[in-house]
């Protein structure tokens, strides 16, 4: 295992340290129980918006705390959703009175734990508003599984609600921005390889050196297909298709494109992705308004990408702009 | 053999999940690896490891010490199994309020309350290959022996190796819940993690009571 | 290989398009000859910020043009320097009449390209002044080398001379500013993996499972020891004392910090490597006063990290902070 | 055989060094790859490629197409040697300024020019294990000839034996120019790939005067 780290046990706990160095002008992070608010939460009369997950995605999530986006983030161990009382310590911080809404990827142990710890800081009398993020197309039958995975919608519904919340918006507005954004995005991503969890020392799944896995989700665990590898404009077509016929996205739609970087990826090559996603959408007489490129949700150092389409309109294209200002995205401030 | 179960003889089924749990951390995460994540092992034996530490270090009375077993496996997990078996245990913990010692009717009533709790936390029900699977059919053949005025012990027993056959059962089923329900049909042919601690944490109840 | 593109040959041009598609509101991309300049160039009555080598390195140079950085950049193919041809059309697009400044990383190939291109330039009346940087101090005998390398500083000396620029320098001071970096940064990086250059298809060096490879520099080029692998303290040791020795790095001094990412190395490690960095400054009574953690200057998918410090003064903090916006770093704007 | 070269003479020789420099493209970036970054062989094929098109599609007087093979050499070869392989063309073409037909004479006044243009480009020595090890003794060979009165061709093979044998002379040598130089003694044992190339764009203008 070939990793700069002293060693697995202490990984996320080093990593926030040196995070808190380097960000210390615009977060406060918490250890034992692990959590990452803004300076000075609670910050200002507003609704606060809280996310979480397994670490292994950054910058997801701890990078998007700071004005127009996060008020908290709550790391668990690598790919392992963190705890209730982690999530209560973080909620109970971040709320100025006006509730707090839990932005929470659709994964069981994330949807368990994130439940728990709403019943006991509503016990507490926080308000708290949990939407879940379900974007991943490549989980394709519910009914049978449990359910699609909350993938780069998260980023994007993060920002936008964080938009909302900034310029006041309440409870009940804020949730209805995530829900919104989770009800008009799809995404698909795949891997040209594996990634290693720490605490395992060797890669979650063997990929050949012709192969690809199409279909991945963001913990290392195989997708639903093993292909031959192909070029970049082919793999575009096997990622938009799916996420295009599913929503649908029809012609004349404006889209926001997140070209994302699994955590391996050089950007010369997500450019080449950003390329053909653009073609596509032309070919389909879409409009590409907004995009993003680069590792914005990752999975370790797996090699790879994902691909997240969001249809717009005219008030997620002005909360975007907002002023923005947290360690791995900023504009407009 | 008592016919019940002290805050002593609950403390240790406590510390053999641990033992058994921590022995077994390498097996339970390699089931994990071929069908989740490949943490499970590693999830489990942190939140007993915890919990040896925080609890069984000063056990309480019977309610107090499977409280406090479940707040710590809630606060130390994490992932799918955290609250599930905080659940499990912090359920059973509030059917036995005040209780000293626990009968068999008693302790089927909180199995009973803590596999309910985990069945609604994860909306999961027999046969989607989770720990459910090792669970249910535990508990019925508790409820089988309790109606026919079986003894503790030997229940224990039945309702162990009942455990152990619902997880053996899993191997051939297409997973519908948590992680392993991403793979579809290549989830078939492995048993399931969870539901294989689930049958050791029953197991243990059994040693104990032998 | 395993990569997502489609042809080596086309790499770098589909990789500009994706570029320009994603970024057409800050920059216009020019192909054949390639090269980048801000939209609208030149840019008001200011001096021009140029800079251009190899590809590989993204987002070093094209995703550093924009406000406050630079005005231009020539993409080589990948790991080769661009031509004369190329970095004057350039320079003739981004002068504004007050002159160019040509921020060439110190390699034979850049350094011999771009100084012809100043000729050519200079032929036709526009005012070039070139400055080499060269801040690698793993290159250690100077007189029997092509002399040390430039890597991070770069991105420090094209952002600060940039602020310069924006403000009004002149030929001379924007110049200055860059050699002033240059004379006041150090750096030193190390590979966990190699990378593998499109064209050659397969990885430029071999290094065992349990080895690395120190005093890398950013083409894939071997560096000066292989040693086994060690825990990331230990590595940050071996990277910071040849840099701290060098200037010297004196106690009391304020620097700038940048943890570097060589491409295929997580954001989560990186934060690791930046706690092992504070703990050295603080060691030796020197403060952090500004920090950059990320993928700035990379080599392809190389996993590994590179650390550059920068003693600052307070006209380089002011410069720091001013309003920046380019595809790849933004703030204040 | 002629004791001059005239345009279509170095159009041939040109042609020649396209030929040669692109079919021994992979060996060049090995040698590379060994004490560079492996891309001197696609380097060069890429030059050469282009003069192909660009340039011997419509061959001008020897001045012209020297010149516009020095051009195309430098705005497609890139890296180091690019800048020194197109500096060497161009100063060849500015010593043959008018001329239609050349003689030793003017052939050795073209080199010395290029040869001097390379070395004020990349402000290397001999011995510092670069191409200039292998044109400087072409160089000296062919001034020597040129002193004895020898005839164009054979000071044309003489000058070819004499690049090769520097070329070679390359392996004990520690690089101290160019991106070799990084690596130290680690340059040892290596030939340069940029002498190999000069040794060959020698070699082909001997066959063409041969
Ligand atoms: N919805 C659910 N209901 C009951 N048990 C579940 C559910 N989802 C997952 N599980 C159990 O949890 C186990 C996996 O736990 P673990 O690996 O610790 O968590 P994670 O899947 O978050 O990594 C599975 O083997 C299964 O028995
Ligand atoms: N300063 C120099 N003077 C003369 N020749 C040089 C110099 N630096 C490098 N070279 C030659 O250039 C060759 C490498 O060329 P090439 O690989 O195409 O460029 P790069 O090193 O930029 O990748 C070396 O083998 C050497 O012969
Ligand atoms: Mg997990
Ligand atoms: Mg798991
Ligand atoms: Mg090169
Ligand atoms: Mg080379």
């Amino acid at each position: 295992m070939k990793k700069l780290i002293n060693d697995p046990e202490r990984l996320v706990a080093e990593s926030l340290e040196g995070f808190a160095l380097a960000h210390h002008d615009l977060v406060e992070v918490h250890l034992a129980p692990d959590y990452v608010v803004r300076r000075g939460a609670p910050v200002g009369d507003k609704v606060a918006l809280l996310s979480g997950g397994g670490s292994g995605h950054e910058p997801l999530h701890a990078g998007y705390v700071g004005r127009g986006m996060l008020d908290g983030a709550c790391p668990g161990p690598v790919f392992t959703s963190p705890t209730p009382d982690q999530i209560l310590a973080c909620t109970r911080r971040v709320d100025g009175g006006r509730g707090v809404v839990h932005v929470v990827k659709n994964y069981t142990g994330d949807v368990m734990n994130f439940e728990i710890a709403a019943e006991l800081a509503g016990a507490e009398g926080i308000r708290v508003e949990p939407v879940v993020i379900d974007d991943d197309v490549a989980v394709q039958d519910s009914t049978y599984t449990a359910g699609r995975r909350g993938v780069g919608a998260t980023v994007l519904a993060e920002r936008l609600a964080g938009a909302r919340a900034e310029e006041g918006g309440s409870l009940e507005e804020v949730a209805g921005i995530v829900r919104r954004v989770n009800a008009e995005a799809r995404s698909m991503g795949m891997a040209l390889t594996s990634c290693v969890v720490p605490s395992a020392g060797r890669p979650t799944f063997d990929l050949g050196p012709e192969e690809m896995e199409v279909g991945i989700g963001i913990h290392g665990e195989p997708g639903r297909r093993r292909l031959p590898l192909e070029p970049a404009d082919r793999i575009v077509d096997m990622l938009m298709d799916p996420v295009l016929d599913d929503l649908p996205f029809r012609s004349g739609d404006r889209v926001l494109v997140l070209c994302n970087g699994m955590g391996g990826t050089p950007l010369i090559e997500l450019y080449v992705v950003m390329r053909a996603v653009g073609r596509v959408l032309s070919d389909r007489g879409m409009g590409l308004a907004l995009s993003l490129v680069g590792n914005h949700i990752t999975s370790l150092e797996m090699a790879g990408c994902s691909v997240t389409l969001l249809r717009l309109d005219p008030e997620l294209e002005r909360l975007w702009d907002a002023p923005l200002h947290t360690p791995a995205l900023r504009w407009g401030v | 053999m008592a016919d019940t179960l002290d805050a002593a003889a609950l403390a240790r089924w406590v510390g053999l999940c641990a033992d058994r749990l921590e022995a077994r951390s390498a097996e339970l995460s390699q089931l994990d690896a071929a069908i989740g994540d490949g943490d499970h092992g590693a999830n489990m034996a942190r939140g007993f490891r915890a919990v040896r530490e925080r609890v069984l270090a000063e056990p309480g009375a019977p309610d107090q010490l499977l409280k406090d077993t479940g707040m710590t496996l809630l606060s130390t997990v994490g992932g799918a199994s955290g609250p599930l078996f905080g659940t499990l245990f912090m359920r059973m913990a509030g059917a036995l309020a005040g209780a000293t010692e626990v009968d068999l009717a008693l302790l089927i009533r909180a199995l009973g309350e803590g596999v309910e709790g985990v069945r609604r936390r994860g909306r999961a029900e027999a046969g989607d290959k989770t720990m459910l699977d090792a669970l249910l059919p535990a508990l019925e053949s508790l409820r089988a022996d309790g109606e026919r005025g079986a003894a503790l012990g030997p229940a224990l027993q039945a309702a162990a190796r009942a455990a152990e056959e619902g997880c053996r059962a899993t191997i051939p089923m297409v997973a519908s819940r948590g992680r392993a329900s991403y793979l579809g049909e290549r989830s078939l042919g492995h048993q399931d993690p969870g539901a294989t601690s689930a049958a050791a944490v029953i197991a243990a109840l059994a040693a104990v009571a032998a």
